[in-house]
């Protein structure tokens, strides 16, 4: 179409103006794009840091249990006949859980010390698969499944004295009330950023643990992984009316806070948007504008040889939007590849300062992007109706503008 | 040749002994502080060494064990575990206030830190801190009779004004002829009942009347109780001196 | 002097070109500017709750006690009060007792921690111990040796309430365990589960006796009139306590290290945001420039033609610049000023959004009012100034390049 | 002793792949006071001429001396500083700063060249009396008629007494009768004030009243006379 054409031409004409207008506009959307890969990932973190070291996504146990967990109500460890097909689709992995309370004591007769620690057991398997306990190892390795195998939180190791292969004396009662007693060796010391955690945490093997506390093919919960945690309450609604015995609780009613943010969330993320692009939006429409304006003349000549205002405007709004549209799409280029990157090698800020415990999660030291389709598509889209929105006060004024009047002024 | 009721049968209780010359302590009108004071002195320097049957029953479980016990006065006291087996040779020492587990299966010793006086003692309803108490309940209540009937008299204990319980009130009964406990509650200050300690099956041995069971029931758990049954006891027994020893609980 | 009033009418020869840009460097600058004063507003509340509820702006411990908080870690308060004695600047001392312990009732037991406080004192200060808090009976007079001030959450899982008795057992410094009997005097709640389920206060005085040494002392809150001075107070307080072997002095940034962190990522995020802010002006500076000249290269001819040389000309396109950069910094400092005053008096509320937020196990409120941070305001602007001169150079450049003869044939 | 004077002077533009001789070849000399014009079609050559002579531009061969300066090896700023005191232009149109008000387009000259502020009144003032603007003074130049306009420029021209005055089409956009009282008024300050005069024009008005007239074409002087009367 010949109106496209010069259109793409005249944005040429002025080569170094236009430039830097794209310029500018690239600067924006790329920026955005980060801005919001940054935020989702800095919300994601949160979640993952609240829900997939305690309590999954979605927590199963004996109904109230969440509320004050006792040694005596434990559930079966099979519960995957409880749980209906469709609803099976959404979950990544299930890890079961196995909660005790222990006197864990190192050193020798004379001199030991001895803590009491919240002990818990898990499926080493299933936790790699989906959690990232792992990750939080400092020293040592992660269960590997030896039933003599324990992992103390930093503190908690700190204060009984204990290292890597040290001999902990695991003290407790069992479900039946007898002695439960065993010699652990220490396999790994974490750290989760949660001072208070790893001052009284103990993790082991479920295996061990159920044979040690007389609780054998029984577990206390069960924490689900979903592919998208944002659907939590909806799909634990489901669960609830399939499970009979067993409670399904969504992250959000455990950390009220962060399940605060996720509301205000989308008007946090707009808000970035509408700043960003209301700067940018001044500046390209002050390019827009002052060359349509100098070039009056040329439209009165156009108008003149025979082009209606209706084309013309047609042809002003074409040279905003492709500029819009082509800046959006290399600033979404960029921004979204920036996300990928800090998505897959996250950059470590830890030397620079330690992890902050909020709303019961904690806020992790590191530079981390999620590329999202939303974070991507958003500022495309607003670019490509800022360029509308910028051509449409030329176009007005093109309306009444009067031919004799710009061909006197040239 | 004086007689005494195992201090740790009963927390902040008191057990009565009469001595051996007949009843003219029973029928002397001695007031609650005297017959508590009287029966606190009882135990100094007194040693004895039994078996005996626990049986807990919980919401969720039910287990019988069965101990040996020594005990000297009511600072020093070891038990150990004779069944079930899988739990045998398991042993806690007291020593004045602290209280230490050994556990044979695995031949290490741990010692309870404060913190986990309040936790339960072998999975009873009996907690460390009983075992520990050793206080004098004449300094920490004030004690008055406030029923007779016939030989049985009921003695209440209001705590001083700072005394360090966590009772209300507490309640004595007491058959005076045979100068043993018949049984002890708990209140708190509402006047609820929190918990109860019964004892039954009197028998005289070497001269001591003695309650061979006492059963412990927490009022707001119904159904679960800790009863402990005498198997034999003897009090005329040369202990061992380090008998009350971190090492000595090696060798059992 | 006829020289600024060119560049002046310069700028107003396209009235909408330059009111946009203005626009936009006047409200990036307020924006960033404001934003600014009501984080600093947000930073001073979460320290000042944080020093008042935590260990003060400065703190008196034993060396190793930040560290381990082992109760058996204590210093004298006869040694380290009298050097405290009628120091300026100092607005509250705070001495306080911490021990770990296990409360007891008729029905329960759990693990706590106890906080000897002086009551009347910590009144003043203590965002926690503020009658707002209490959710039934109250705090604790001064003068009252055996009532504690509890957490709600203990209460219920103690099942004691206000009047009801209280057994706390722990060892004392000769590592006895002793208890001692407190009654509930008062109940609170603060919405941080940590203490609103393991926290008690009780009379200092009553708690030292029972723990066997009446002066001993875990810290010294010290909470100072003005942060600013603290650095001096902290170098004078140091040389002070030189001597004394078992009492260090410590700053709030390393006794509560996580609220400096969340300080330090937030103003991090900001000082990315202000880089955005001065990129965007820049080129919005340029842009705008730049067409002004190339509608003028015939003038610039003109201008050459008559006698202006490369030198005065690039001079008046940066006095044009300066004007601009100077309109729009102060126009952005007034709008900033404007919206500071709002936020600053009637402050923001965002506890509806939030509610009561829990950041490094302080209980920070929602409702900020902004400070007024002259420094950074009167930098952003001075800086935004630079960043529109910087940003006249590329178009200066381009205006020189241009031969008069060529210029002045441009149509 | 002349005042401009040129010696095979050549400039030559590449536009593309042509070459244009603009100027091929010029020798020529202006004395003090004379009221000479540069006559010829567009395109001969004129206004190159004008500006080499003006050191706007600079040439690709031959020399330039203005009040006996070699302008050639001159740098930009000295160029520069020579336009300001010995040269005053007037041009076709756009010859005044849209900014600034009539008076102050004048002024202006007397600022760069240093003149203390005091003077600036004394000095004005009477020349716009002279060339009949003193009503005008504070207004714009979009609000003068183009006449009006080409006498204010005339002024800034003027005012720095500069050595020669280089007027490149002054009447091409007047209407006739504002055209004759600019040239009447230009004449007479030649006549009276001893100003050197050097137009480049093809209206013939300014070719009848010019006392020397020196035509041109594609480049090069091929007439220069001057009238007896």
């Amino acid at each position: 179409m010949m109106i496209l054409r010069i259109g793409w031409r005249n944005l040429w004409r002025n080569r170094r103006r236009t430039q830097l207008t794209m310029g500018a506009m690239i600067f924006a959307c790329a920026m955005l794009v980060f801005s919001l890969g940054y935020y989702d990932g800095f919300l994601w973190s949160l979640i993952n840091n609240a829900t997939e070291k305690e309590n999954g996504h979605i927590f199963i146990a004996l109904p109230g249990y969440y509320a004050n967990p006792t040694l005596e109500d434990a559930c079966p460890e099979a519960i995957s006949s409880q749980i209906l097909p469709d609803v099976k689709a959404e979950i990544k992995g299930v890890c079961p859980r196995l909660q005790a309370y222990a006197l864990l004591s190192c050193g020798t007769d004379e001199e030991n010390r001895t803590q009491p620690a919240q002990i818990i057991a898990v499926d080493y398997q299933a936790e790699l698969a989906n959690s990232k306990l792992a990750g939080d190892i400092v020293t040592g390795g992660f269960l590997t499944g030896d039933e003599r195998e324990i992992l103390l939180g930093q503190g908690l190791a700190r204060r009984i004295r204990a290292d890597i292969g040290s001999e902990i004396i695991f003290f407790s009662n069992a479900a039946d009330g007898s002695i439960a007693s065993e010699i652990l060796l220490v396999k790994g010391i974490f750290s989760s950023g949660e001072n208070i955690r790893d001052s009284s945490l103990a993790i082991m093997n479920l295996k061990a643990a159920q044979q040690l506390l007389a609780l054998d093919g029984r577990v206390h919960s069960h924490r689900l992984f979903l592919r998208d945690p944002m659907q939590a309450e909806e799909i634990a609604a489901r669960l609830n009316a399939s499970l009979k015995t067993l409670e399904a609780t969504p992250w959000q009613s455990i950390f009220p806070q962060i399940a605060d943010i996720l509301k205000v969330w989308l008007g946090v993320q707009l808000f970035t948007v509408a700043i960003y692009y209301a700067a940018m939006a001044l500046i390209t429409f002050n390019t827009m504008y002052m060359a349509f304006l100098e070039r009056m003349h040329e439209f009165a000549v156009m108008q003149a040889i025979g082009l209606t205002r209706r084309l013309l405007a047609v042809l002003i709004l074409s040279e905003s939007i492709i500029m819009a549209t082509a800046s959006g799409l290399i600033g979404t280029a960029i921004g979204a590849c920036a996300n990928f990157i800090l998505f897959y090698h996250p950059i470590d800020l830890s030397r620079w300062m330690e992890s902050i415990t909020w709303g019961g999660s904690s806020i992790q030291p590191i530079l981390f992007c999620v590329p999202s389709l939303l974070s991507n598509l958003l500022p495309l889209l607003a670019m490509i109706l800022l360029g509308f929105a910028v051509a449409v006060l030329p176009t007005w004024r093109l309306y009444r503008l009067r031919p004799v009047e710009a061909l006197r002024e040239g | 040749m004086k007689h005494f009721l195992l201090a740790m049968l009963m927390t902040a209780s008191m057990a009565w002994a009469g001595d051996s010359g007949g009843q003219a302590s029973g029928s002397s009108e001695l007031d609650a502080v005297a017959l508590v004071r009287a029966v606190e002195t009882q135990y100094q320097g007194e040693r004895s060494h039994g078996k005996m049957r626990m049986h807990i029953k919980t919401r969720s479980w039910n287990r019988m064990l069965e101990l040996e016990m020594w005990s000297e006065g009511r600072e020093k006291l070891l038990t150990r575990i004779l069944a079930p087996v899988k739990e045998r040779g398991t042993c806690t020492l007291k020593v004045d206030d602290d209280i230490w587990n050994y556990i044979s299966r695995i031949d290490r010793l741990i010692k309870i830190p404060s913190s986990l006086m309040g936790d339960s003692w072998m999975g009873s309803h009996l907690t460390n801190d009983d075992l520990v108490k050793e206080n004098k309940v004449d300094k920490l209540y004030q004690l008055a009779i406030t029923e007779r009937v016939g030989k049985d008299v009921t003695i209440t204990g209001k705590p001083l004004p700072d005394a360090a319980v966590v009772w209300g009130k507490i309640v004595y009964k007491i058959d005076t002829a045979s100068l043993t406990p018949l049984l002890v509650e708990y209140y708190d200050e509402e006047d609820v009942k929190v918990r109860s300690m019964v004892f039954s099956e009197f028998k005289q041995i070497e001269q001591r009347w003695l309650p061979m069971i006492a059963r412990i029931v927490p009022e707001d758990k119904p159904g679960e109780f800790t009863e402990m049954q005498y198997l034999e006891i003897d009090f005329s027994v040369e202990l061992p001196r380090d008998l009350f020893s971190i090492k000595s609980l090696r060798n059992r | 002097m006829l020289w600024l009033k060119l560049a002046w009418r310069n700028l107003w020869r396209n009235r909408t070109r330059t009111l946009v840009l203005l626009t936009v460097i006047t409200g990036s600058l307020a924006f960033v500017a404001w934003m600014l004063n009501v984080a600093y507003g947000s930073y001073e509340k979460m320290i000042e709750d944080a020093v008042r509820m935590g260990s003060g702006h400065l703190s008196l411990h034993h060396p190793a006690y930040p560290q381990e908080r082992l109760s058996e870690q204590f210093f004298s308060g006869k040694q380290a009060m009298p050097l405290l004695a009628n120091r300026a600047g100092i607005s509250k001392i705070l001495p306080r007792l911490y021990v770990s312990a296990l409360a007891r009732s008729s029905r329960d037991n759990r693990a706590i921690m106890i906080l000897g406080v002086d009551f009347e004192n910590e009144l003043e200060s203590n965002p926690l111990l503020q009658p707002s808090k209490t959710i039934s009976g109250k705090i604790p007079a001064s003068d009252a040796q055996n009532l504690a001030y509890i957490g709600t959450r203990l209460a219920e899982n103690l099942r004691i309430d206000v009047g009801k008795k209280l057994v706390v057992m722990f060892q004392d410094l000769s590592g006895e365990i002793t208890s001692k009997l407190y009654r509930v005097g008062g109940i609170f709640k603060s919405g941080v589960t940590q203490l609103d389920g393991g926290t008690i206060f009780v009379n200092r005085q009553s708690l030292a006796t029972a723990l066997g040494n009446s002066d001993a002392l875990h810290e010294i809150a010290i909470l100072l009139a003005d942060r600013k001075e603290l650095p001096e107070h902290l170098s004078q307080l140091q040389k002070a306590y030189v001597g004394h072997k078992d009492i260090a002095v410590f700053s709030w940034e390393t006794t509560s290290r996580q609220i400096a962190d969340a300080i330090k990522i937030d103003s991090a995020q900001f000082k990315f945001m202000i880089f955005l802010l001065y990129v965007l002006v820049t080129i919005g500076t340029v842009n705008l420039l730049l067409m002004s000249i190339l509608e003028r290269t015939r003038e610039f001819g003109l201008l050459r033609a008559i006698g202006l040389d490369r030198r005065r000309i690039g001079g008046l396109i940066f006095c044009e610049a300066t004007l601009l950069g100077i309109i729009g910094a102060l126009a952005g400092l007034v709008l900033t000023i404007v919206l500071s005053l709002y936020s600053w008096h009637y402050g923001l509320d965002f506890s509806n959004m939030f509610g009561e937020a829990e950041v490094a196990g302080m209980l920070v409120s929602m409702k900020v009012n902004s400070t007024w941070e002259w420094d950074w305001m009167f930098g952003l602007a001075a800086g935004m100034v630079v960043v529109v001169i910087l940003a006249a150079i590329y178009p200066v450049k381009k205006a020189l390049r241009a031969a008069p003869a060529e210029a002045m044939r441009h149509h | 002793m002349s005042i401009v004077s040129t010696t095979d002077l050549k400039r030559v533009y590449e536009s593309g792949a042509t070459e244009v001789k603009a100027v091929n070849g010029v020798s020529l000399s202006i004395e003090a006071g004379e009221f000479a014009v540069l006559a010829g079609p567009s395109g001969s050559g004129k206004t190159t001429l004008l500006n080499l002579i003006g050191g706007l531009d600079r040439p690709t061969d031959g020399s330039v001396h203005l009040d006996g300066e070699l302008l050639n090896d001159k740098s930009d700023d000295e160029l520069t500083r020579a336009r300001l005191f010995k040269i005053g232009f007037i041009f076709q149109a756009y010859n005044l700063v849209p900014v600034l008000s009539a008076y102050e387009n004048v002024q202006f000259i007397l600022q760069i060249q240093g003149v203390p502020d005091s003077k600036h009144e004394e000095r004005i003032m009477p020349l716009f009396e002279e060339l009949g603007l003193s009503g005008l003074a504070h207004r714009r130049p979009g609000e003068l008629s183009g006449g009006q306009q080409q006498r204010v420029a005339v002024a800034r021209a003027i005012i720095g007494h500069p050595s020669i005055i280089l007027a490149d089409e002054p009447t091409a956009n007047l209407d006739s009768e504002s055209a004759v009282a600019l040239l009447n008024l230009m004449h007479r300050l030649n006549l009276e004030q001893k100003v050197t005069f050097l137009f480049s024009s093809h209206d013939k008005k300014v070719i009848d009243i010019a006392q020397r007239v020196i035509s041109m074409r594609d480049g090069k002087i091929c007439d220069d006379h001057r009238k007896t009367q």
